[in-house]
This record gives structure tokens, C-alpha cells and sequence, in this order.
């Protein structure tokens, strides 16, 4: 599904946040991606929507190469993803609701659907009390969770999610964890960033460690430890 | 396009106008200020035009016929005269009204210190002449001086040429102010554009991020121009032509015949004319600001 | 304020107009254009001021003596009056001179309709003085009215009231359109600088979260401001400079006298004038929008 | 030092966000504030130092009303605490070393003490090799980091930090703890909003539970668990 081949990433400052990264990620595959901080994970995740563009190296999504792909096509590939960033990145001129429902409006689907589609996205994460708050009158976690909300109520093929329960509480990123499960057997691939070593070595899925740009670990039923 | 699309836009754009208050503001004043400055000036050059051309038309031919014409002769050759295409009015004069009129001006000293009095009468009939349109004069100087009748003619050559010159005049600093505050208009209100643009880069980033298309992302932008274009002439129009009658009055009277001759027609025709601009500075506005949204799109941290 | 701070003030200041390019740019070309368009406008006014100065200053009084006066006679009160504090210029016409001259006058046919012809010598003799100051006028008509050799006097009241009207619609305008283009300009730069400084609200609420006075978060955008006035007059100055002479010479192909009579030190104080005002629009632009400082402190999330 | 009496904050939009808390934190106490997502633990912190105004109920801080405090007065107040927000705010126009002096500038430290000072404060955090760069060249760990850095620069009384690891490895977070009780050590007196259930329960301070804006534990040498 998604295919990362001698990918290399050199930023202009001079920073090379990956070095030669090949890797393979199927169709309902679970991937943490772990490694300490300034490892490259972020940079590894944008690069899967186009968010960067690498020095080198190829991306194939669905046998599609993304780098080479026209900026006019990104809109959507975009559109089969479900996309949590770091800095929880919401409209704050719009209400909870809009904000979930932006994602559905681009792809033009009616008022009727994108409703239940944002209640049921909004209770999935525990927050459809307050669906017509505004960005700004949340709690960090709250924030947090509506960009879950976002990302998964298009029924996205590949979710990306970087470090989704740093601001959650181990109650309720149990809770995120298990929705992702499920999405996950419904056959949506995930790639998760993290730090959460609970949660990694609970789960024991596929986890790839990152350090220094470089993939040091690749385990199917992994564990958090790197090095 | 499809209709689903343009309401989403439509209600995306006037959610946006209402929630950003400042920048809605500050857009619409700018629109409204340039338009102000615009139109204020245009209805100046409108009125100086107007003016002008009255005392163009104002200006006469005088013919002066020969010593020996009789008046019945006069009489039947302004008949011919007044028939021709080039002249609105035409009025014999007798050397009676003449000198009449002549010792009347009480500016001009020189007849009396010359010794010329009012019981001498050395003046011979004219014509005078009012043509429809100044532009004519050469046609209808080079008809009637072939005449017979005719011993003279009297155009007040220099008058004219500084009418000319003046409207010469008017056409060149009205193209240059009006090019020159266009300019400004649009550069002012496409920087203001930009920079609420700028100030919602974030929203745009985002909007991407959920994979909006480059004219999704614009099309709310583009309605949003549009509505504050509109808004901003229509509080132009009110503020001009409330203050347009306020103002004439005072110019009038000042300056004869100021004010005069602009109809209800042109004053809309005005108005139609900034409400367009007004359209154009918004969306074309939101439209050039909008290219630059690809820098935008690749600023995610 | 101590030295240390004024200093951290002006570092701060520089390296946010470095860095934050788009702001600056459209900032310093808002205030630019709004003073070329102030500039042009006074500019403007200054000339056609100069020029009806000149036209007021042209026109003469025309002492008409008695006729049976001498040339000598004439001579010496001619210089009595040149002596005059209101007497700019004097001049003696003979009625030799004056014949001449009337016939001159190719425009003038009336002379010969009437058989006057230049062997007549009706005219007197002429003493014609230019004034100071055309406001001297009524002062030196009572004066040399009563003089023994005085017959009469001619002064061309029509032009002088249409000048004077002239000037007084002159000055009305200019003051209307400097107040209206003012109110503008400042608008629209408070605009621009507002809208920068809400670009930057987030930068202010952490200055503030680390323990910035107000005052001391004010301190950079003051400067800022300052500087970009400063370089907005700066550009306005070198395109009103550069494009005046250009322009000036347009106009003085089309009306006589236009662009005569204004002075190097004239020049020189408008443009200083055009930088206080472009100092003025950054500074209290800044100070205007910088009220707003503390809606700002209260919206981190 | 700090004595919260009767607090409760009601936002705008009606959300009682804390209810009738009140409080004592000694001079250097090391205080762990848990609770789950949307307990008031941002508000909480938000109040100590006039980001937020109590709605009910008074702040003392040093013995003055923080609550009545002019407006001119604030910065003062802020002059002498160290704070981290949840979302970390970094001037994004200036460098690392330029952010974490701005603190040190508005007091007017001279340049020389500046540099040294931030030298020290990006080595504690490990990343005075990035002091040139800006913000956005940075991964989220590292502007975490960042904003520690400033908050400890100028060796504040009380250190208020919410989240400061959520963005962090186990490794790093473990670093900053220990950085953190150093200062602890040193007198400062230290309030740290925190999911981390692991630092909590090995580091055995002061806990402070809030649930739906109450305070529901206070324990001397606490662990993570509320209800
Ligand atoms: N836009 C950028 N420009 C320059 N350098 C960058 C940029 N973004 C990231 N970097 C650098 O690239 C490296 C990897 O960053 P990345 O954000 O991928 O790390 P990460 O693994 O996500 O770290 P964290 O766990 O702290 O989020 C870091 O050293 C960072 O400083
Ligand atoms: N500015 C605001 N306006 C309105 N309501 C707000 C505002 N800020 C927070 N709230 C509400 O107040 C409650 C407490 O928010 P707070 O940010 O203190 O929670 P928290 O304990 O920090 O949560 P988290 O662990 O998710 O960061 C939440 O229900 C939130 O929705
Ligand atoms: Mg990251
Ligand atoms: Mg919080």
C-alpha cells in the first residue's frame, strides 16, 4: 500500500531529518512509530501526504508516486487520509462541528450525511456535548480529540497520527486506542507516532524506531525500547 | 461549478465575514475610502467638463457685414444662416444695437477718450452666430466668409484656444489622477486582501490539510471580495451623493454656471461605474492575493 | 527611558522589519502612496497658487492724467509715486506710446470700424504701476485718486473680483481635498498597522506572558513604525521629486506662467512637511493600534 | 506563597471550568496536577498567574491579591514565575537563543549575563546546538524543550508548567523531571499539570487531583490514581 524507497530528506538548514529510509507499509497494517525526540518521526509522517517533499527517494501510495505526483492531485490523495498532526491544528473561527465537518464539505457530501457523520465521529471521541463550542473554549485535550474527530469521520484508507494521546489522559487514550483498533479492523491502515510506551508494548503491533533519520528497529509484534 | 458547491461557499463566506469583524472591517473602509477619492474626483472632472464646454458654447461668431448692406438684406441672409446644420442660433444685430451695446460697457474707457461718441455711428450690422457644437467653427467660418454679404469675421480666436488648452488640460491631469488613484486603489485594497489572507494562512493550511482543492480554498475567499467590494461602494455611493448636492451648491457660487448640465443620467451612470469598481477591486483583489496560496499550503510545522 | 532599553528597542525593531517582509512592504508602500497622492495634490495647489499670484501681480493700474499735462510733469509725479511703499513698478506711457500700442492689438477691429486711425492722437498720457501685493489695491486708488494731475483711473475690477474668486475657491478646495485625503490616508495606514499588529497578537500575548510591560512590548512597534514612515516619505519624495519637473513641464506647455514663481526653499519645506507627515502616519498609526494592546493579552489558549 | 480561597471560574459560554477550590501551595512544594481531559488543570494553572480571572473567590500570591491587581501590575507578577503552556508558544520570527532571552531582555539583564545564562538553560535541556534556528525548523519535542528552557531561564520563584513531557521521549522526560527537581531543590517552587502516570508514581510529591473542576485528592506523597 504504501511503499518508502531510499528516501532521504535534507531540509534547508542543512538538517537531515531521514537518511535513506526504505520501508513497506500493507493495507491494515497497525505501525507505531517510535524514537526519541528530533528523530524524524513528524518528518516521516508529512512526507506520507505530501506535507514534504523528500531529497531523495520515492513514495508510492496505492502504486502511486506521490512525489513526482502534480500539486493539483495532492487535494486527493489527502482525501483518502485521516490526518492527527502534533500542533492539533483547528479552525478557531469555526465550532466543533464545522471544524469535523470540513473534511466531508470538500469532498461535497450532503448536509444530511455529514450530520450523523459528525455526531458519530464526535461520540466515537467522547465530545458531542460540545459540538457547537469553539476551538478556543477547549481544553488541550479536547482540541486533541476533535482533530481525531476530523481525521477519522471520511473513513480514511491510512490514518496518520502523530503523538495523538500526549495531551490525553491514560483513561481516555485507552479509549482513542481502542476506536483505533477497531478502526483498524475495519481495514483502515494506521501509523501512529508516539511516545506512549504503555500503550506500544500493550498493544505489541508493528513498530518501527526511528533515530537520527535512520530506521533502527522494524518488529512485528514490537516493543516501545529502542537501542 | 456545481449549486451545492456555490451555497457552501456562499454560506462559507458570509460565516466567514460575520466571525472576522476586523478584517471585514478594515477591507470594506479601504474599498469605500478609494472609492470615495475616486468618485469625488470623477464627479470634479465631470462638473469642470460640463463647465467648460458651456463657455465654449457660449463663445459667438460675429459677422460683420459690409458698410452698404441694408437691414431687409441682413434679415434674409441670417435665414440662410440660421438653416445651416452648424448653427444652434443666429440674431442680427443693427449698428444702432451695436453702438448701443458698445458705449454700455462701462470698463472700457477708450471710445470716450478717443472722442468717440454714442451720436456718431460708425458701426456696421452683424451677425452673431451660437453653433451648436465649438468644434464646428472652422466649417462655418470658411462657409460664410465667402459670402457676399460679408465683410468680416470675428471668432474671438484666442478665447477659444485657451478653452481649448484648458480642456486639453483637464483630459490629461483627469487621465493621470484617475490612472494614478486607480493604481493605489487596487494596491491598497490587494495589500489589505493579502494580508487578511496572510492573517488566515493558518485556516488555509489547514483547509488544505483536509484536501481542499486550491479554487475550494479560494471560492469562499473570492465571495467574501466580492461582498466587501459591494459593501464598500454601496457606502460610497451614499456618502458621494449625499455630499455631491452640499457641495456643488458651494462651488456654484463661486464659479458661474458650475454644477449645471451634469444630469440624473450621468450621476447614475457614475454610480453604476463605482458600484463596478468596487466589484473589481474585491474580487480581482481576493483573486491576485490568491495566487500566492501554494506558499502558503507548505508552512505545517 | 534608559539607554539599555531604547537600544534593545531599536535592535528589536529592525529585525522584525527584516523578518517579517510582507508587513513591512505593505505597510511602507501604504504610507508612500499615500503621500504621493498628498503630495501630488499640494503640489499642485502650490502652483496654481503661484500662478494666479502671478496673474493678480500682472494686472496694473492705469493712471490716466489730465490732458493738458507735460511729459516732465508726468516724469516727476511718476516718481513720487514709484516712491510709494504699495508701488512695485511704475512706468510712464506717453500718449505716442499709447496710440501705438492700442493699434497693435491685431485683435482689436473696433478702432478701425469706427475710423480711428493711428495719425489721430487722442489719448492722454499713462502712468501704469504694478503693485506689490494685489491686496494693496484699494490703498493706492484712494491715494492717487486725489492727485491735481490725476483725470482718472482704470484697474480691471472684473479680473481682479474673478482672481480673487479664483483663489478663494482655490483655497476652499485644497482645504477640503487635504482634510479628505488626510483623514484617509491616516485611516487607511491605522488600518494596515492594525492589521499587523493582529497578525502578531500571538507574539504580543507571549511577550506579555513572559513578564512585558506594556509599554515595553509598544516600544519596538513605535519604531517600527518610525522607520517605516521614515522610508515611506523617503520613496514618496524621490517619485513626487522625480516626476515633478516632468510634469510641471506638461502643464507649462498648456497654461502660461504654470510652474513659474516656486522656489527651491519651497520645494524643500514641502518635502520636509511630506516627512513629518509620513512620521506622523507610522508613529501614531503604531500609538492608535497599540490601544488595542491588552484585547490582545487574554486569548492564549 | 500561594493561597487559592474559594475559586470558581465560570467562562463565558457558561462552562463552570472550576468550582469553590481553594488551596495552599508552600514555598517549595512540588505539586503534580492530575485529572482527566477538561478537569480545569489549564484553568487552574492560567489563574496563578492573571491569564485567566477568577470569576468567585481570591489568589494570593506573596500575600497580594493577584486577583484586584492592576493591569500594570501583571507583568511584575509574571517577571517572577516561570510558565509552560500547554500549546508551547514561541515567537516564531526569532531564534531559539532570541526566545529564550526575551524573558532575561524585558528585565533588562545586560547582554554578557544573557548569553551565559542561555547557554546554561539550553544545555539543561539539551539544545544549545540548536540556538540559531528558528521554531519552525524544529520537531515538536524540541519546542517543548524550548519553551522550558525560557521558562527556567530566569531562575523563577514558582516554575508553573502544564504538560511540559506530552510532546517528549521517556528518556528526555526523565531528564526534565530531573532538571526539575533540581530546581525544586534549589527553592523554586514547582506546579506541574501532567497525564504522565509513570513520573508521577515514581517521583512520590504532592498531588492534586481535579475532576470536573474540584479538587477531589490532595496527597502529600501521591500517586497518579484519582477516583
Ligand atoms: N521545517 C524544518 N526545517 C528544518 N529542520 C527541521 C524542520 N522540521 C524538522 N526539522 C529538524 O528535523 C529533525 C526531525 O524532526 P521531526 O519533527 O521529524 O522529529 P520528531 O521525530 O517528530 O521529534 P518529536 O518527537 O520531538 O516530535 C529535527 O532535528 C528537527 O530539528
Ligand atoms: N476559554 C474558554 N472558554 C470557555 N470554556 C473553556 C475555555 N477554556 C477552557 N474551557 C473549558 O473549561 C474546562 C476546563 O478546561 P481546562 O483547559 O482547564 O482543562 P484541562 O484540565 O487542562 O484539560 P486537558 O487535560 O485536556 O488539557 C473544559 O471543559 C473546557 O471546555
Ligand atoms: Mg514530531
Ligand atoms: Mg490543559
Amino acid at each position: 500500500m504504501i511503499e518508502i524507497q531510499n528516501v532521504t530528506k535534507i531540509f534547508p538548514n542543512g538538517v537531515r531529518a531521514l537518511n535513506d529510509i526504505s520501508v513497506t507499509i500493507n493495507k491494515g497494517d497497525f505501525v507505531f512509530l517510535v524514537g526519541p525526540s528530533g528523530a524524524g518521526k513528524s518528518t516521516f509522517l508529512k512526507m506520507l501526504f505530501r506535507e514534504e517533499i523528500p531529497t531523495m527517494g520515492k513514495i508510492l501510495v496505492d502504486g502511486k508516486d506521490i512525489v513526482t505526483m502534480p500539486e493539483s492531485r495532492v487535494p486527493y490523495l489527502r482525501r483518502n487520509l485521516g490526518i492527527v498532526l502534533q500542533d492539533f491544528q483547528l479552525l478557531k473561527n469555526r465550532t466543533v462541528a464545522e471544524n469535523v465537518a470540513f473534511g466531508l464539505r470538500v469532498v461535497g457530501v450532503s448536509d444530511a450525511v455529514i450530520n450523523t457523520r459528525i455526531q458519530e465521529a464526535l461520540e466515537q471521541v467522547g465530545l458531542s456535548h460540545k459540538r457547537r463550542m469553539f476551538p478556543t473554549e477547549l481544553s488541550g485535550g479536547e482540541q486533541q480529540r476533535v482533530c481525531i474527530a476530523r481525521a477519522i469521520v471520511n473513513n480514511p484508507l491510512v490514518l496518520i497520527t502523530d503523538e495523538p494521546t500526549g495531551n490525553l489522559d491514560p483513561m481516555i487514550s485507552d479509549e482513542i486506542i481502542k476506536l483505533f483498533l477497531e478502526i483498524n479492523m475495519r481495514g483502515t491502515t494506521i501509523i501512529m507516532a508516539t511516545h506512549n510506551e504503555k500503550i506500544v508494548n500493550k498493544l505489541r503491533r508493528r513498530v518501527l524506531a526511528l533515530m537520527d533519520g535512520t530506521i533502527i528497529k522494524d518488529e512485528e509484534c514490537g516493543t516501545y525500547a529502542y537501542e | 461549478m456545481s449549486l451545492a458547491k456555490l451555497s457552501f461557499f456562499l454560506t462559507e463566506a458570509l460565516t466567514n465575514l460575520r466571525r472576522s469583524g476586523i478584517t471585514t472591517f478594515i477591507t470594506v473602509s479601504t474599498v469605500a475610502i478609494s472609492l470615495v477619492i475616486m468618485g469625488a474626483f470623477l464627479f470634479t472632472t465631470m462638473n469642470l467638463e460640463a463647465f467648460l464646454l458651456q463657455m465654449q458654447s457660449e463663445a459667438m461668431v460675429t459677422v460683420y457685414l459690409k458698410n452698404d448692406t441694408l437691414l431687409a438684406e441682413a434679415h434674409t441672409f441670417n435665414m440662410r444662416l440660421a438653416d445651416m446644420p452648424e448653427v444652434a442660433d443666429s440674431l442680427v444685430v443693427s449698428s444702432e444695437d451695436a453702438v448701443r451695446e458698445l458705449f454700455s460697457d462701462p470698463d472700457d474707457k477708450r471710445l470716450l477718450q478717443i472722442g468717440v461718441t454714442p451720436e456718431d455711428n460708425p458701426l456696421p450690422t452683424t451677425i452673431r452666430i451660437k453653433l451648436k457644437n465649438p468644434d464646428l467653427l472652422k466649417s462655418i467660418v470658411d462657409k460664410v466668409k465667402l459670402e457676399p454679404l460679408v465683410d468680416n469675421l470675428s471668432y474671438g480666436e484666442d478665447l477659444f484656444k485657451q478653452f481649448e488648452g484648458m480642456s486639453g488640460l483637464l483630459w490629461y491631469v483627469s487621465l493621470s489622477v484617475v490612472v494614478l488613484l486607480g493604481c493605489s486603489s487596487m494596491f491598497i485594497v490587494f495589500n489589505t486582501v493579502r494580508m487578511t489572507l496572510f492573517m488566515r494562512r493558518e485556516e488555509i493550511i489547514i483547509m488544505k490539510l483536509v484536501g481542499a482543492t486550491d479554487w475550494f480554498v479560494r471560492g469562499p475567499f473570492i465571495i467574501e471580495g466580492l461582498v466587501q467590494g459591494l459593501i464598500g461602494s454601496v457606502i460610497a455611493t451614499i456618502i458621494l451623493l449625499s455630499s455631491y448636492h452640499l457641495v456643488v451648491g458651494k462651488f456654484a457660487e463661486l464659479i458661474p454656471f458650475f454644477g449645471i448640465g451634469i444630469t440624473f443620467e450621468q450621476l447614475f451612470k457614475l454610480t453604476a461605474k463605482l458600484f463596478m469598481m468596487g466589484l473589481i477591486l474585491g474580487v480581482v483583489g481576493s483573486l491576485l492575493s490568491l495566487r500566492d496560496i501554494r506558499k502558503f499550503s507548505s508552512s505545517v510545522n
